[in-house]
């Protein structure tokens, strides 16, 4: 390599290599991966919302061998038992075990809290990329269309496509999926337009990369964080939002073993039998929490600012 | 400035904004329309509350009355043209107009909602100027980790958490809403709270990005004391966001206000929509959403002119 | 006996209690409150107070005078004549005549009406150009004089005086103008024991007080605080505002019915009574899985109600085994439904083999949402797949839903359903749910009349029309006996429990309160302490 | 670094005409870009180009209410091997200049020919072969890297895009070379950008420039970014490059005494219009456009020294919008010369009569209608 | 080397006020400003960064001192010490004194201290939109300074705002009083900066980078406008800036910093000529100039330094030509530069151990 760095009073050749200039003792190699996690795995809250998480995910995956019952077997002679005994968490004004539908509930929560934002991430993702790329008449045809999905309440929403729909897990998903696209879509229009204008995205086009590459090399990956963050997060919102419907009765069907269900079940035994609404709200809200503290975590790891 | 241009451009924001507001209602009963038309069942099949179906007769002449008998076209077209007048329609139980029906409801949920977002910015506020004022310190954290955990809490949970303590446990509130300021308190502050938390973690985070700004800086090297400084120079900045927060949340608060009234029977739209929905009452279903949806229009008009008076640096256009 | 004159008839209360008092209730918003579309208990209420009709029910299924001092019919059962008692009065000073009641029966026919309840006039000559706008007076009532009220009906009806009980048969002062008159709607001028105090304020309460210029007995409280509660847990805040002494009558949700029955009982303040209605499992009987009564036959027997009804129900309700309730006292047959008696579980299987019922057969049960209905019918579902192994599809949905459900052609499987009698006869029973007339297919084949099993048995419709045809009560109710016995042999319906009626009654400040045939207080004849 | 012949005093580019090759074919396109074009001929000719940015409003279809004219009819040549410098103060259109060139913004107006081509009308294959040759080092060595794609990546990019330029298992090799020639190690090709320094990611972001080994190199504000002792680095290695791979540079930037110490020949832009150019002995030793006497008056000399005798000129007022230029000549407004006519007339970029006769360096392009020799450069000495 | 040892043991904590760093020139009546071994500490996460580390220099009532050096050397973090406007947390000041008017300022009540600010010493910032408060009018933001510490009325205060407002030449200031910064241009705001600042007449201005933001010709004018009104004030000024450039314009002394500590003190026309650092040395070398056009530029080696983990010894060593054996284990202390013959040179220093191989070469 020939030298780069002389000068008039040419400090006498010292051999400025570049290993020397390069050699930051503070860089650690790191990939940006590893660099990321090590920061996930050093915020303690975020690391126990991902184990309330993956003690959720064991509990649904391995339903069958962990509930002591079915969670459909209905008992008529032992109606709302209290716990202890054979049913731990006691049982409801069927008779079925508490603790079982609790275990098999959090199947439902998990697939429908995954499923519905999975919906709302790729309809927003897709839309929002469209209108944050092309602009102009794209742009603003789908960002109308998203206000008018936007300024629906979430619930309301979703509850007028169940009337349609009828009720049911798919329903839900879909119902949920529907009416929280906008904000995914808007979230990712916006980042897109920012990282459009940025230079490495100009550099690729000045290289005479194509629009296709330009976009899944360069523009999605670095606007889907913020919203693989947000999504992160929101699906303990669509946790909650599962349960709040089945609370209204407008979710999964009664008999399904579901959080929402089994407290809209124990509401009328408030005072009465407050275990039968005490254990699943207490699911409810550590896998809600699991999520904040999850979508938290990943926020402030993936946080160039804090870098 | 010219105020007069100002007023002017303001003018012109207005009424755009207004247009569009049009546009997304129309929109949002479109969406509606075509939802509930495809669904089964004659909404007024039924004697309301029984199993017996209506003579044949009455279901014609109440179609008549409801306009059912035409095409959804038709129907869609009556009911924007009505709405243009302020006209919800009749509702199929009672035939009474669903804005006579609504608008007690809707006073009784803007209460709740009202009262909840005072809670949301006082609660909000206070937490959040107190975590950033003594960053690190065992307040900080305490909010933080309150915040953290009320996000959690979904309001269902909640609601049925503070009915059994402040009701059946301690009896400090009456169960039966009777729309007293007493009866208000424990559902304002459930439909509060989570937003209450948010806008606490929204009020710390700007407070701090205030707090480094260098016109923080500025204030603090001219000389002035420590609550000029945080009133005038930090606090209003941080409250910008803050609003624009509270006013998306608006929308979000209507959604929550359905499970809140649910639980504490307050007579508002959310448990007028869930009891319609119940009884297939689809004039009070799209009244409800057409209302939500202006409202949610309507306030992120105000936010956005609220944005705008505070801070001079947006141009509405 | 329906058929006595005797229009006098001390309602007996003695005159032990005071006059005067508040008595404090709360119901759910009424869909009217007007004679002309007042149909639910709430309703009902209110209009059964403001107004007096020619008869009236008992809480045990007799039907008594109020206005009518006599009546006559025809041998061919078409006409009818009262002699309305004179003197009496609307609380406007206007007088109560036999026209008062032709205009009140006019304006309810009125196509314009559009009432839910007109439907009891249909057997009114000219009710059907009425209804169909042609006219708007029915050729069929007629006011010779002032105390005299006639009425030409189109069929013979031996039991029209009995369906007169209905407020939907009160008249109306002159005032009340047409059905869509919404001041009138709003504050009905009546002539009953009670007047409006105000006007009905919607959603929150309406006020009654006593009408001190009654022509009749007069009532002994002085007002009536109606609160309008939330319908979405009006059970809740009944319960709660009466142990909080806010209400003098109140239902209680089910989960505290166990713990209020064990505290107000002993006090006296529990009040129990099987009232009208029956609550059933429809099943249609013209396609589908239970086509066949064996079918039907092996569903009763696998559902163990009495498991339901203690788990489920804690012990709260009472098991049906007949298709008419215990309040129609005459003809009432206990177990007449001998597979309702009891879960027969060897039965059922071989019934259920013999119907052809078997694994991997589907059986839907339809029935609507948000009324409490979820829980026991997942307990049904459960025992007909563990007894029949069959598999149920279990399906909940709002009522209108439901029922274009019921309706559609080709419907099949069975439906959560339930019927309260109108009037105090069994023919409001079995000829709207069982006649092959009532099922009423219209051209697409969709079902319009109620009876929505599609159940069809010639012997049936026979014997209720013979039944409809004697003029003799007594011989009347054996020929109901004998339909009844036909269509539960077929097992036209299945039977789950009787409507069964818990209310708590403030007893120490108040006397002589009982729950009348709609299942609300008497305020007519309750009286202070 | 480079020793280009100074051009000819004369040569005014609005002048000299373009050789247009008219490329009847797509091929025929790809084979002119590709012919090599020779030391001191014209290989950029940049004619009456013009950009607007439109300013719009409207909910559902945005109507045009304005524009902001950032570029507003500029013409200038860049000559192969040599380096154009170009300055002038912050939003008068210099990053539009280069972002035009490359392609990144469509020309309202104007054209710019690229061996005789058309760029702005070429596409496909031909439009391929252009940025080949046509390379940009950005200002901000912080955003022009792609912050999750490693070193590696992001200078093996280009040979991605150009698969024709380095086979598959050579690139490797290629990267690593490319890290050498700008100094880096090459054992760095896994890192991310994150973490190299301001200066080396600018090197990062030069190799990427160089990969495709380009004719032509833009840089806008290559240095502007950096630490003023890492300035030099990077400043020198662009002109050992220079040397090394006979590239020509566009090089924009404010800071005068770096676009003298690299540049041939100097533009000196105000509002979209370039001002003056010419050969950077010219520009900087016999400047006539008032602008420029101004802009050169005010740079701060490292010398006390120097400082007392200096004659600075210092303007009033502020850059007016580009939105909303004013008529006539744009830099009247905070010119001390002014008269009605710089109202009224455009002056156009041309030799100035009066010097046109005489062989002074003072004769070069300068729009103003009155040019005026003023040496402040030397004013103190 | 004794200088030497001294100054490892002030590294460690205990250094007395007496032992004024270096020699940084003669002893004079109190300076209007010194700043004495100042160490200035952040704390983020787990790391600490050591800002600045023992910077001493001193301005006298109506000398203008130049603070130079390249981004993250502590030239602004020193300033924000003086001013007391430090961010902490995270920041945190781990030593040093700081007299103003002979009196020391850091060990002052809050109170007290917060009446100098804007009164008595008052400071310039770089970037001047995000300095003035967006959402308040600069007539508002320049009357608060009456109104804070002269108890003015809103209404005085205005008038004395359009009098400042003119005072820095901004046209129309009656007019334009109301309006907010972002409606002015970038000269403008700088120089509404500048009104701010000299509003109470203070004895000491602190300018941080007061240009850098600015166009070349609009940062002529500003530099002018801020030189002229030091002089009619007399008021002491720092100007902070890493471009060399300005500092021969207008500063009389300078104070070359690196890695958060001085390197090298002097009067401007000296250290042009003769610098008595490699750092120094090289930053002059490397800056091209408009006259000399030619040569391939001098470029100092390396990187700057991260200051988690500063090079032991000498923070330059790594990018310094001369280092030796010495520069990698001992860190130099700031001492008198001389001439060849000992005589001292007034008001210079150099923290290099070979400053006599720098400068007599
Ligand atoms: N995409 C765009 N849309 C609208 N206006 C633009 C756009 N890009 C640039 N401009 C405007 O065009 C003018 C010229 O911008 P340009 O970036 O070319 O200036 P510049 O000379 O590079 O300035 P600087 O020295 O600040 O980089 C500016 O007024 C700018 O605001
Ligand atoms: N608020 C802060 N939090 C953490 N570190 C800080 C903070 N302020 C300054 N620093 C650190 O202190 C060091 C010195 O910063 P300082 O701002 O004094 O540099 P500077 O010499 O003014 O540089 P520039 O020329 O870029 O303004 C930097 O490394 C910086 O990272
Ligand atoms: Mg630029
Ligand atoms: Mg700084």
């Amino acid at each position: 390599m020939t030298e780069l760095v002389t000068g008039k009073e040419g400090p006498a050749a010292a051999g400025p290599t570049a290993e020397q200039q390069g050699a930051e003792p503070t860089v650690v190699r790191v990939s940006q991966w590893s660099d990321i996690r090590a920061r996930f795995f050093a915020n303690k809250l975020a690391v126990l919302g991902l184990f309330i998480l993956v003690v959720l995910v064991i509990v649904a995956v391995f339903a069958p061998l962990l509930a002591p019952f079915d969670p459909l077997k209905q008992d008529l002679a032992n109606t709302l038992q209290a716990p202890g005994g054979d049913h731990l968490l006691g049982t409801d004004s069927l008779g079925r075990d508490q603790l079982s539908r609790l275990i098999y509930g959090s199947r439902i929560a998990m697939i429908v809290g995954m499923a519905s934002i999975l919906v709302a991430c790729t309809i927003g993702i897709v839309l929002g990329a469209l209108a944050g790329y092309f602009g102009r008449l794209i742009d603003s045809v789908i960002m109308r269309v998203a206000d008018v999905f936007f300024a629906f309440p979430l619930l309301i929403g979703a509850i007028v496509v169940i009337l349609l729909m009828g009720r049911g897990v798919l329903p839900v998903v879909l119902s949920l999926g529907i009416f929280s696209w906008a904000t995914f879509a808007r979230l990712l229009r916006s980042q897109i337009l920012s990282v459009r204008e940025m230079d490495y995205v100009h550099a690729a086009r000045a290289l005479g990369a194509s629009q296709f590459r330009t976009i899944r090399r360069h523009i999605l990956p670095n606007s889907l964080t913020a919203v693989l963050v947000y999504a992160t997060s929101n699906v303990g919102i669509a946790i909650v939002a599962e349960a709040s419907l089945s609370y209204l009765g407008v979710g999964v069907p009664p008999e399904v073993a579901e959080w929402g269900n089994m407290i809209a079940a124990g509401r009328d035994f408030m005072g009465v039998k407050d275990f039968m609404w005490m254990y699943p709200s207490l699911a409810i809200v550590v896998t809600a929490l699991g999520f904040v503290l999850l979508g938290n975590g990943l926020r402030d790891a993936l946080d160039p600012k804090l870098r | 400035m010219g105020s007069d241009v100002e007023r002017l451009v303001m003018g012109r924001y207005v009424v755009r904004r207004l247009g569009q507001l049009v546009v997304v209602v129309l929109g949002a009963t479109m969406v509606l329309f075509a939802c509930l038309f495809v669904l089964p069942g004659d909404p007024v099949g039924q004697i309301a509350g029984s199993d017996k179906a209506r003579d044949p007769a009455v279901i014609e002449q109440l179609h008549k009355q409801y306009g059912l008998d035409k095409p959804l076209v038709v129907q869609y077209g009556s009911y924007v043209g009505k709405l243009a007048k302020g006209d919800l329609g009749q509702d199929y139980t009672q035939g009474r107009p669903v804005t006579e029906i609504l608008a007690p409801k809707l006073l009784n949920t803007a209460k709740l909602a009202v009262v909840a977002i005072v809670f949301d910015v006082i609660i909000g506020i206070a937490a959040g100027v107190i975590a950033a004022m003594r960053r690190y310190s065992v307040w900080d954290i305490t909010v933080t980790f309150s915040t953290t955990l009320a996000i959690g809490v979904p309001s269902i949970v909640l609601g049925m958490i503070m009915q059994w303590v402040f009701v059946i446990k301690l009896g400090w509130f009456p169960l039966i809403s009777d729309g007293t300021f007493n009866s208000l308190i424990l559902p304002a502050f459930t439909l509060a709270i989570i937003d209450a938390a948010l806008v606490a973690q929204i009020a710390r985070s700007t407070m701090l990005e205030v707090m480094g700004a260098d016109y923080v800086k500025t204030a603090v090297a001219k000389g002035l004391s420590r609550p000029v400084v945080l009133l005038r120079h930090i606090l209003r900045n941080s409250v910008i966001p803050v609003i624009t927060y509270v006013g998306i949340s608006f929308g979000a608060l209507l959604g929550g206000a359905i499970i809140t009234e649910t639980i504490f029977n307050w007579d508002g739209i959310g448990l007028a929509l869930v009891t319609a929905i119940q009884q297939n009452n689809n004039p009070i279903i799209v009244g409800v959403v057409t209302i939500s949806v202006a409202v949610f229009v309507v306030l992120n008009l105000i936010v956005d002119l609220l944005y705008a008076a505070l801070d001079p640096r947006i141009r509405l256009a | 006996g329906g058929g006595d004159d005797d229009a006098s008839k001390d309602k007996g209360n003695g005159g032990s209690g005071k006059a005067g008092g508040t008595f404090r209730l709360g119901i759910t918003e009424p869909v009217s409150i007007d004679p002309y579309n007042a149909q639910e208990s709430e309703g009902i209420l209110v209009t059964d107070n403001l107004f007096s009709g020619l008869y009236e029910p008992t809480a045990d299924g007799q039907v008594v005078p109020v206005l009518a001092e006599s009546k006559q019919v025809s041998a061919d059962g078409k006409t009818w004549t009262f002699k309305i008692k004179a003197g009496t009065k609307f609380s406007n000073g206007e007088a109560v005549d036999a026209e008062s009641f032709v205009r009140g029966w006019n304006r309810v026919a009125q196509k314009k009406a559009a009432s839910d309840v007109a439907y009891h006039m249909a057997g009114i000559a000219g009710f059907e150009d009425v209804q169909s706008g042609k006219t708007d007076k029915m050729s069929g009532l007629s006011a010779p004089d002032a105390t005299t009220l006639q009425v030409k009906l189109s069929a013979p009806d031996f039991e029209f005086d009995t369906k007169t009980t209905h407020t939907v048969f009160s008249p109306v002062p002159k005032v009340a103008g047409d059905a869509k008159n919404a001041a009138y709607n709003a504050a009905p001028i009546g002539n009953g024991p009670f007047k409006m105090d105000g006007k009905w304020e919607h959603n929150k309460k309406i006020t009654l007080v006593r009408n001190d210029d009654y022509g009749l007995k007069k009532a002994k409280l002085d007002k009536v605080e109606i609160s309008i509660l939330n319908a979405a847990n009006s059970a809740n805040l009944e319960y709660q505002g009466f142990q909080s002494g806010q209400f003098d009558w109140a239902r209680m949700p089910t989960p505290q019915l166990k713990p209020a029955k064990a505290k107000y009982e002993p006090q006296g303040e529990w009040l129990e009574l099987d009232t009208n209605g029956m609550n059933y499992l429809l099943p249609i009987t013209d396609n589908g899985p239970l086509k066949s009564a064996k079918a039907r036959e092996a569903v009763s027997y696998a559902i163990d109600r009495d498991a339901i009804i203690a788990g489920v129900f804690q012990g709260m309700q009472t098991k049906s085994t007949t298709i008419l309730p215990p309040v129609f006292k005459d003809v009432y047959t206990k177990d007449l439904c001998t597979s309702c008696v009891k879960q027969d579980k060897a039965k059922a299987k071989a019934l259920a083999k013999e119907a052809g019922l078997k694994p991997g057969t589907t059986i839907d049960i339809g029935y609507n949402t948000g009324a409490g209905h979820e829980e026991w019918v997942q307990a049904v579902a459960q025992q007909l797949e563990d007894v029949l192994g069959v598999k149920v599809k279990a399906s909940g949905k709002p009522f209108a839903e439901l029922l274009a459900d019921q309706q559609k052609p080709g419907a099949t499987g069975a439906y959560r359903f339930a019927w309260g009698a109108d009037y105090p006869t069994p023919d409001n029973f079995l000829f709207p749910l069982l006649s092959t007339s009532s099922i009423n297919k219209d051209d697409s084949g969709k079902v319009t009349g109620d009876n929505r099993g599609r159940y069809s048995n010639k012997k049936f419709d026979d014997l209720l029309s013979k039944a409809r045809a004697t003029k003799d009560l007594p011989a009347r109710n054996e020929l109901y006996k004998q339909a009844e016995k036909v269509a539960m042999d077929d097992v036209a319906l299945i039977p789950l429990w009787n409507r069964t009626q818990l209310r708590l009654v403030n007893t120490k400040k108040f006397a002589d309160v009982k729950m009348d045939f709609h299942e609300d207080p008497n305020l007519a004849e309750l009286s202070l302490k | 670094m480079a020793d280009i012949e100074k051009k000819p005093v004369d040569a005014t580019p609005n002048v000299t005409e373009v050789a247009k090759t008219e490329a009847s074919t797509e091929t025929a396109a790809v084979n002119a870009i590709e012919e090599p074009a020779a030391q001191g001929e014209p290989i950029i000719q940049v004619r009456n180009l013009v950009k607007h940015f439109p300013l719009t409003q409207g909910i559902l279809f945005k109507k045009q209410v304005g524009a902001v004219k950032a570029v507003d009819g500029i013409s200038f040549d860049l000559y192969a091997g040599e380096t154009l410098g170009i300055v002038g103060e912050s939003g008068c259109g210099k990053s539009t200049v280069a972002k035009l060139l490359m392609l990144l913004e469509q020309a309202t107006a104007g054209e710019i020919f690229y061996k005789g081509q058309d760029i702005t009308k070429l596409s496909g294959r031909a439009l391929k072969a252009v940025r080949r040759n046509i390379q940009m080092v950005f200002q901000d060595p912080y955003t022009s890297l792609n912050p999750r794609m490693t070193v590696g990546d992001i200078i093996g990019e280009p040979f991605d895009i150009h698969p024709e330029v380095a086979p598959k298992g050579d690139r490797r090799r290629r990267v690593q070379e490319l890290l050498d020639v700008v100094g880096l190690n090459p054992e760095y090709i896994n890192r991310y950008p994150h973490q190299f320094s301001g200066g080396q990611r600018q090197r990062i972001g030069i190799a990427r420039g160089l990969a495709l080994n380009p004719e032509i190199i833009i840089c806008d504000e290559p240095v502007s970014a950096l630490d003023v002792s890492v300035q030099a680095q990077v400043i020198n290695l662009m002109e050992k490059l220079q040397d090394e791979f006979n590239l020509s540079y566009l090089f924009i930037a404010h800071d005068l005494s770096i676009v003298r110490h690299i540049s041939d020949r100097v533009g000196v832009m105000y509002l979209g219009k370039m001002a003056e150019i010419g050969t950077d002995a010219q520009i900087y030793e016999h400047p006539t456009h008032p602008y420029t006497q101004a802009l050169l008056s005010a740079v701060p000399v490292p010398d006390p020294e120097a400082r007392e005798g200096r004659e600075r000129i210092i303007l009033s007022g502020d850059v007016p919008s580009p939105a909303n230029p004013p008529s006539g000549c744009r830099f009247r407004t905070r010119c001390w010369k002014a008269q009605d006519k710089c109202a009224t007339e455009v002056p156009l970029l041309a030799v100035p009569e009066r010097f046109k006769a005489s062989k002074t360096p003072a004769a070069h392009e300068s729009a103003c209608h009155f040019a005026e020799e003023k040496d402040v450069v030397h004013a103190a000495s | 080397m004794k200088t030497n040892k001294l100054n490892e043991q002030a590294e460690g904590d205990d250094m007395t006020s007496a032992e004024t760093a270096g020699g940084s020139g003669p002893d004079k009546a109190a300076p209007l400003l010194e700043v004495r071994d100042l160490q200035v500490e952040f704390k983020v996460r787990d790391n600490v960064t050591k800002a600045v580390n023992g910077v001493s220099y001193s301005v006298d009532a109506g000398e203008t001192l130049a603070v130079l050096g390249e981004s993250g050397s502590g030239k602004s973090v020193t300033a924000q010490a003086i001013m007391g406007i430090l961010d902490s947390p995270p920041g945190r000041i781990s030593g040093g004194e700081i007299y103003f008017q002979g009196q020391e300022i850091l060990s002052m009540p809050e109170n007290e201290r917060r009446r100098l600010r804007g009164a008595k010493m008052a400071m310039i910032f770089q970037d001047a939109l995000s300095s003035l408060n967006p959402v308040l009018s600069v007539g508002f933001q320049l009357g608060e300074m009456f109104r804070a510490h002269r108890g003015m009325s809103r209404k005085d205060a205005k008038a004395k705002a359009i009098e400042l407002m003119d005072r820095v030449r901004i046209p129309a200031a009656k007019q334009r009083v109301g309006d907010y910064p972002h409606e002015f241009s970038g000269g403008m705001r700088q120089r509404i900066m500048i009104a701010m600042a000299l509003a109470l007449e203070p004895d000491l201005i602190i300018a941080d980078e007061p240009t850098t933001a600015l166009d070349v010709t609009v940062q002529a004018q500003v530099m002018d406008l801020l030189a002229e009104l030091q002089r009619e004030y007399n008021m002491g000024l720092i100007l902070i800036t890493h471009d060399l450039g300005v500092v021969a314009d207008v500063a009389d002394k300078i104070a070359v910093m690196y890695a958060g500590r001085i390197v090298e003190t002097a009067p401007v026309h000296e250290i042009y000529k003769r610098p008595a650092h490699p750092y120094t040395e090289g930053l002059l070398a490397s800056i091209p100039r408009l006259d000399q056009k030619g040569q391939e530029l001098y470029a100092i080696k390396g990187l700057p330094p991260n200051l988690q983990n500063i090079p032991s010894g000498c923070a330059f060593n790594p990018r310094c030509a001369r280092a030796e054996d010495v520069c990698r284990t001992d860190i130099p202390v700031l001492s008198q530069v001389t001439e060849r013959d000992g005589t001292e040179l007034v008001g210079r220093g150099s923290a290099c151990h070979f400053w006599k191989e720098t400068i007599h070469g």
